[in-house]
């Protein structure tokens, strides 16, 4: 009986506090100071999906407060940010969403959802909440129509240019797109929104080129894939590209040694392309590809900034979060576009602290020349690009990086994407979207 | 001296069966039905979307599941999958037919799930116990891998997900980016309290007897004249039925937008959660339960920020687990009947207050 | 108070039943009738083939050989639920109440056979499934006070002594109104005083409702004070039939209560009833 | 017509028309069902000895090698690692003992179940809080090389875990039989009530068989760890042993490794032969499926103890 009334009393705690964390929620917006620009961040420190996410959510961490400790914030508007965990799971990510697009002086800058899935729960809200969504190089392809997405931003390029970069990669290895006729290639995927992307890009490819595509679905998590490769092996398929992420592209790559697979044959979309996908294979993963837009390693300015302003010159340090990881490159970027979005848009609206609709007319004005790359410190490191109101996905090149054992480095130059046949896709998908919900599409 | 029925007395069998028999009951009720109501107008929308509206259709999917486990003592894991059911149908007909109304769609999308679970429920007459537990767990895979695969479900969309369009009723958004929370709220609000009444109407008749008594005894249940195999099915359809329509609010009320992952097996073990910390057998157990399972995460992720503690985030999110995990088997410790058992229990005292016996 | 005590024609006929389980044979060639209105009591030492036979009759069994004849015509292998709705209701030796469930509730489920309105009227719990209902707790409320335990309507049986469950249990079958009644040891483990308030509730049943009873009991002399005529069973054989006074002075009868050997091998058949799981 | 044909015709043409590959899927099959084998035989541990269907088995094996790969990376070698690993899954059944089970004696196993729901949560945050998210690689020196034999390629890793899994598998069985925690082990499985009364305590025992089912739960961490690294997604390897339990019986050991191999063989084999067909990664619920479908045939599994009912 007393721990019955030990109960009832936790009970009634548990209800005080409910009552204590409602008026908490809304009172807390009124404690940042004014000159601050609010970046929320949705990220994954745990769950299954946390090798991946670490680095993520540390490449974030770190480009914003270089931008603090080393130009004293965005034209003098200190960034300020917040971290809420999703695990990867869009409910959680809706929940992060909700609890941070309010907060600071201006309410959200932009957000980074960093998942193909949350994304989609966003796109919606978008609008409606006025806070712009930068999904950089995953989540809605159609969003790529600025014309429809006016609030959905997911350049530098998208999953269908991706897989069509790819094809017209294996075209020139092959020497020439004549020499596809005949071939097989298999789509290794993640059974799940995210995997499933690509397919419909290469089904219209392979018919275009005459390629034998299979197609070939791992489920989530991936942990067992011996099926797969057993189809791998019976196939024996000229090249393999693979969606995966999380576990599903440790154990693939793993997989594809096993059965001695050519591993230069094999690429890896730049979800597949990581430190944390080839180590735990070993020697095995030697010669494996991935498609990228970006450098991988620490051999650029940017880099030897934040180890002075962000470690304090402890490098170290920095290696033990993650600097020149692939994914934690990527984020650099990823922040980097966000910062730079805020710039533009400071040109037209002042230095001050900028609302999400303000941010949002910076990202549909971003222009990276090769110039302010050098600025930045990231020459060489990615393409520069420019945004417009039609195109949000800024012309979609990649480039193929190879594992050699020990790094990734750049195997190719940069690949356009079969602009002919990705264009339109992306137009129809939209226009069946803006149709779907009622949205007359701007005319741009 | 507050609580207390004596005074009252019951002059027919209907009073008698009254769902709330006793009058400090029905205020209670009354006072819970006007917070209800006015929750809208202190909460924001962080409340509104992060728990009120995952709480209602939580406590809608709770009921199904506790009709099949609570009332039938039928295990299911399948929840998941028959939420995913009403979830995808409710999509496949409301862009068949745009101009039907969504509360309609919302019924008919039930009804499918409840056809999905009288299949799934099919092998209960041979299989018992945790055998049958885990056998729900082929339609929780199954189903998921079918909405999954199947691209008519998602208007062969490219990448499998489905979004809630824009549907009104009577001019109000109710449904897409446009339907502000309130709104959403009080359709979710209207809905489960039709179908918790619904729900507490069928288990104090004659269904819900022969539920309980399949649950207590087949044996004896089927000698007494009650057909195992009928009963059994009824439950898991009805039960279905209930999680179908949940289903359908978690993508059209709750989140907007949905992929196969979000009725994973995660979601089957929290609803299975939710009854048993909530009570097994009891309609208000469900809410209680969900409650406890929507609200103790929420709580513990902003706790750190209440008492003004700054930690990794990482840290927090691990800490909070634990204690997720470790409040759910103190409960059980100290409570396996649930909450609602708590609840009685202190509604015994309080007959009884301020006099111990 | 009319009394309907006078026996009527035959209700049910077993004839040459035959049970076995694995190789151990419960009942051989078993013929015995049982009428209207009256009280058959069933005996025998343990193992004897008793509570397998009203297993049989019920259904649960399905026998090996044999013809069962009820009201007239003969019946093919059922399932228990559909005797059940032909009239025949029965208690266990081990108490088989729905544990979770009040006093109230566990006599209503006697009713279920009877009720008709759907399960979308029951969700609605208006008009016609309401009157129903309440139809059915009238009927439900007759039976609680003619076992005289109004006080524990609303107690969950589980809390319920050991003798008063018995009495539910008697409740819930005798709210089915049924034609025929099984009572599976009714009074095993009573006292004295529980003893004599089940007999007279198994008399009134009898007398008031006019309800055909077969019933098994260890205890000899309630069996023969309140039995109309006593089917004795041995060894899976009847080796007796008659009123009382002739089975008590059965040579047999005699032998087989005092363990005279038989002309059987005593290694067949095992405990008479696969005992009552309360918690299968 | 054709639907027929391609359901009910051509896989077996298939499978006739390249016996070597059909013997390839098969084998992959056994080796992979060994694999989950290792996981299920966990559960039945402690399902046999005490009637808990423990299903933080899967996180147990993810702490294991969590552990395992924690105190490796700080320098401990492997031998000293592994044994440190199982003191603390034996600490680890104490604490269960101490602070979980003694509190739910006589409980419903229903409740017994939700409560290693529970148990899973805190392993996970407290496994994850000690060693870190991030995916380790767990190299305990078990070659990877693959090699050919008439066609059919084989992977040194594979059988070595289907060897050790045997061994396991033996251990197990002289423990059960031949000493006296073993025999007092199965006489618990057997009756609670007789074996309380002839003096075994239900702590004693229930700690022994947390702790081997532990044990269990290392062997698999560290295979399952071996091959796709350490990280949370392990925890999620007891969902393919599932299928594997209910196939072979909840209290049967030689169910869990005859279960395994009918799921590997049969999921692998439908998946390669018959996913095409539906569009792939089918296996998952075809495990369910087929252990559905034989349940129905046999509600207590292949080899768990048989359900009577009486009145």
């Amino acid at each position: 009986m007393k721990l019955r009334n030990l109960t009832l009393s936790l009970v009634g705690l548990s209800l005080v506090g409910a009552a204590a964390g409602a008026a908490g929620s809304l009172v807390t917006t009124a404690a940042f100071a004014q000159a601050e620009q609010f970046f929320p961040m949705l990220v994954y420190r745990t769950g299954p999906y946390a090798p991946s996410g670490i680095p993520v959510a540390n490449g974030f961490r770190d480009y914003y407060t270089l931008i603090n400790e080393r130009d004293g914030g965005i034209n003098g508007v200190k960034i300020t940010f917040e971290e809420c965990e999703t695990k990867y799971n869009t409910k959680l990510g809706v929940e992060c969403y909700e609890k941070l697009k309010n907060k600071g002086p201006t309410g959200a800058t932009l957000v980074n959802p960093f998942s193909t899935g949350i994304t989609y729960q966003l796109i919606p809200k978008a609008p409606v909440d006025e806070v712009p969504i930068l999904s950089m190089g995953y989540g809605r392809t159609a969003a790529a129509d600025g014309r429809v997405f006016e609030w959905i931003f997911n350049f530098p390029a998208t999953y269908w240019s991706q897989a069509s970069a790819f094809v017209r990669y294996v075209a020139q290895q092959e020497g020439g797109e004549a020499n596809l006729k005949g071939k097989k290639i298999a789509h290794v995927y993640h059974n799940s929104a995210y995997g499933k992307e690509a397919n419909a890009t290469l089904e219209v490819l392979a018919k275009k080129y005459g390629f034998e595509l299979t197609l070939l679905a791992v489920d989530h998590p991936g942990q067992e894939q011996k099926s797969t490769w057993l189809q791998v092996r019976r196939l024996k398929p000229d090249w393999i590209f693979m969606s995966g992420w999380g576990v599903m592209n440790q154990v693939a790559v793993k997989e594809a040694a096993a059965i001695n697979y050519p591993m230069d044959h094999f690429v890896g979309n730049w979800w597949s392309g990581s430190d944390a996908d080839v180590i735990p294979a070993g020697d095995g993963s030697i010669g494996y590809k991935s498609t990228a837009f970006h450098g991988a390693g620490t051999g650029w300015p940017v880099h030897q900034d934040i180890i002075k302003y962000v470690y304090g010159g402890d490098e170290a340090k920095a290696k033990e979060n993650n600097i020149g990881e692939v994914l934690y490159n990527r984020t650099i970027v990823n922040a980097m576009f966000g910062v730079e979005a805020v710039r533009t848009a400071q040109g037209k609206f002042g230095n001050k602290p900028l609302t999400g609709k303000q941010v949002r007319w910076g990202l549909e004005n971003l222009n990276i020349t090769k110039a302010r790359l050098k600025e930045l410190g990231m020459e060489g490191f990615m393409k520069p690009l420019k945004v417009t109101c039609r195109d949000h996905e800024t012309g979609g090149s990649v480039i193929i990086q190879q594992w050699d054992g020990k790094k990734w480095s750049f195997s190719s130059d940069w690949i356009p994407p079969i602009s002919e046949v990705v264009r339109p896709m992306i137009e129809e998908a939209a226009a069946a979207y803006a149709k779907e919900n009622n949205i007359t599409p701007r005319s741009c | 001296m507050i609580y207390r029925e004596a005074g009252q007395f019951k002059t027919t069998y209907t009073a008698d069966q009254a769902v709330f028999p006793i009058v400090q009951d029905r205020w209670f009720i009354a006072a819970v039905a006007f917070l209800a109501l006015g929750v809208p107008f202190v909460a924001n929308e962080y409340w509104l979307q992060v728990v009120l509206i995952p709480f209602l259709l939580f406590s809608l999917a709770a009921i199904g599941l506790n009709l099949l486990t609570g009332y039938t003592g039928q295990l299911s894991l399948g929840t998941g999958g028959f939420m995913a059911v009403g979830g995808y149908m409710t999509y496949k007909i409301t862009t068949a037919f745009p101009d039907l109304n969504i509360l309609v769609v919302f019924a008919a999308a039930g009804l499918i799930s409840a056809g999905a679970g009288l299949v799934f429920g099919l092998p209960s007459l041979r299989i018992k116990g945790f055998y049958l537990a885990v056998a729900t767990l082929a339609s929780q895979f199954f189903l998921g891998w079918l909405f999954n695969r199947v691209g008519w479900f998602y208007n062969y969309s490219s990448s499998g997900t489905i979004t809630a369009p824009p549907r009104e009723i009577l001019g109000i958004m109710v449904t897409g980016p446009e339907a502000t929370a309130e709104v959403r709220y009080y359709v979710a609000l209207a809905i489960v309290t039709v179908m918790a009444v619904a729900a507490k109407n069928l288990v104090r008749g004659r269904i819900g007897r022969s539920w309980m008594a399949i649950r207590d005894m087949d044996v004896a249940a089927e000698i007494i004249g009650i057909r195992p195999f009928r009963t059994k099915l009824l439950a898991f359809s009805i039960s279905s039925f209930y999680c179908g329509v949940a289903g359908a609010m978690l993508v059209f009320l709750w989140l907007g937008s949905a992929e196969t992952e979000a009725f994973d097996i995660v979601v089957s073990f929290d609803v299975l959660f939710m009854i048993i910390i909530g009570g097994l057998g009891s309609i208000l157990g469900s809410f209680l339960g969900a409650a406890f399972i929507v609200l103790v995460p929420v709580l513990l992720t902003n706790a750190p920020q209440l008492f003004g503690l700054t930690m990794a985030i990482d840290l927090q999110k691990h800490i909070e687990v634990v204690l997720f995990g470790s409040l759910i088997i103190f409960f059980l410790i100290v409570e396996p009947n649930g909450l609602a058992r708590l609840w009685q229990i202190t509604k015994e005292k309080l007959r009884l207050w301020p006099f111990p016996y | 108070m009319i009394s309907n005590k006078h026996i009527g024609e035959v209700l049910l006929k077993l004839e040459d039943i035959s049970l076995s389980f694995g190789g151990v044979q419960a009942l051989s060639n078993v013929s015995f009738e049982v009428r209207e209105h009256e009280i058959l009591g069933i005996i025998g030492p343990n193992g004897a083939g008793k509570s397998s036979m009203l297993n049989v009759i019920n259904g649960f069994y399905h026998p090996d050989e044999g013809r069962i004849t009820y009201k007239g015509t003969t019946r093919k292998d059922m399932r228990p639920h559909e005797a059940a709705r032909q009239g025949i209701a029965r208690t266990f030796q081990n108490i088989a109440l729905f544990k979770g469930m009040t006093t109230l509730d566990n006599i209503m489920t006697g009713r279920n056979t009877k009720m008709r309105r759907n399960f979308l009227w029951q969700a609605l719990y208006l008009g016609p499934a309401r009157k129903e209902e309440m139809e059915h707790r009238e009927a439900a409320e007759r039976i609680i006070d003619f076992l005289e335990i109004e006080a524990i309507r609303k107690t969950p049986v589980g809390r319920l002594p050991y003798g008063l469950q018995k009495r539910v249990e008697l409740g819930r079958a005798l709210t089915a109104e049924p034609d025929l009644l099984l009572l599976d040891e009714p009074m095993a483990g009573m006292n004295l005083e529980e003893k004599e308030d089940m007999c007279r509730f198994i008399l009134d049943v009898n007398d008031e409702f006019g309800t055909t009873i077969a019933l098994i009991e260890h205890d000899m002399g309630v069996v023969m004070d309140i039995s109309d005529r006593v089917v004795v069973l041995d060894y899976g054989r009847k080796i007796a039939d008659g009123s009382p006074d002739e089975v008590r002075t059965n040579q047999d009868v005699i032998d087989a209560y005092l363990g005279v050997p038989h002309d059987i091998p005593p290694d067949t058949p095992p405990d008479d009833t696969p005992h009552a799981n309360p918690q299968p | 017509m054709d639907l027929l044909t391609a359901v009910f015709v051509a896989p077996f043409l298939d499978m006739a028309g390249s016996p070597v590959f059909l013997a390839e899927v098969v084998i992959v099959g056994v080796l992979t069902g060994v694999m989950y084998s290792l996981v299920a035989l966990g559960f039945v541990l402690i399902f046999k000895a005490s009637g808990v269907f423990n299903f933080a088995q899967g996180v147990m094996v993810l702490f294991a090698a969590l552990t395992l790969v924690g105190l490796m990376e700080r320098g401990v070698p492997v031998w000293l690692a592994i044994l440190m690993t199982i003191l603390v899954m034996i600490g680890l059944a104490f604490a269960i003992e101490r602070f979980m089970l003694r509190h739910l004696v006589n409980q419903e196993p229903i409740i017994l179940f939700m409560a290693t729901i529970g148990l899973a949560f805190v392993l996970e945050g407290v496994g994850e809080t000690l060693w870190g998210s991030n995916v380790k690689a767990l190299d305990v020196g078990i070659p990877n090389a693959s090699f050919e034999v008439g066609g059919i390629l084989l992977n040194e890793f594979d059988l070595f875990a289907a060897a050790s899994c045997a061994v396991l598998v033996a251990v197990l069985a002289v423990f059960f039989h031949y000493t006296t925690i073993g025999r007092a082990l199965r006489a618990v499985a057997d009756d609670h009530q007789a074996a309380l009364s002839v003096g075994i305590p239900l702590k004693t025992i229930w700690v022994i068989v947390w702790s081997v089912a532990g044990f269990v739960g290392l062997v698999a961490g560290i295979m399952w760890g071996a091959r796709s690294g350490v990280q949370f997604s392990l925890s999620l390897i007891a969902l393919k042993a599932l299928p594997v339990l209910i196939l072979g019986g909840f209290t049967s050991v030689p169910g869990a490794i005859v279960g395994g191999l009918i799921i590997g063989v049969g999921e692998k084999i439908a998946e390669i032969y018959w996913g095409p067909l539906l569009g792939g990664a089918i296996e998952n619920w075809f495990a369910y499926m087929l252990a559905l479908v034989f349940l129905v045939f046999r509600p207590q599994g292949l080899f768990g103890e048989r359900i009577i009912e009486r009145v």
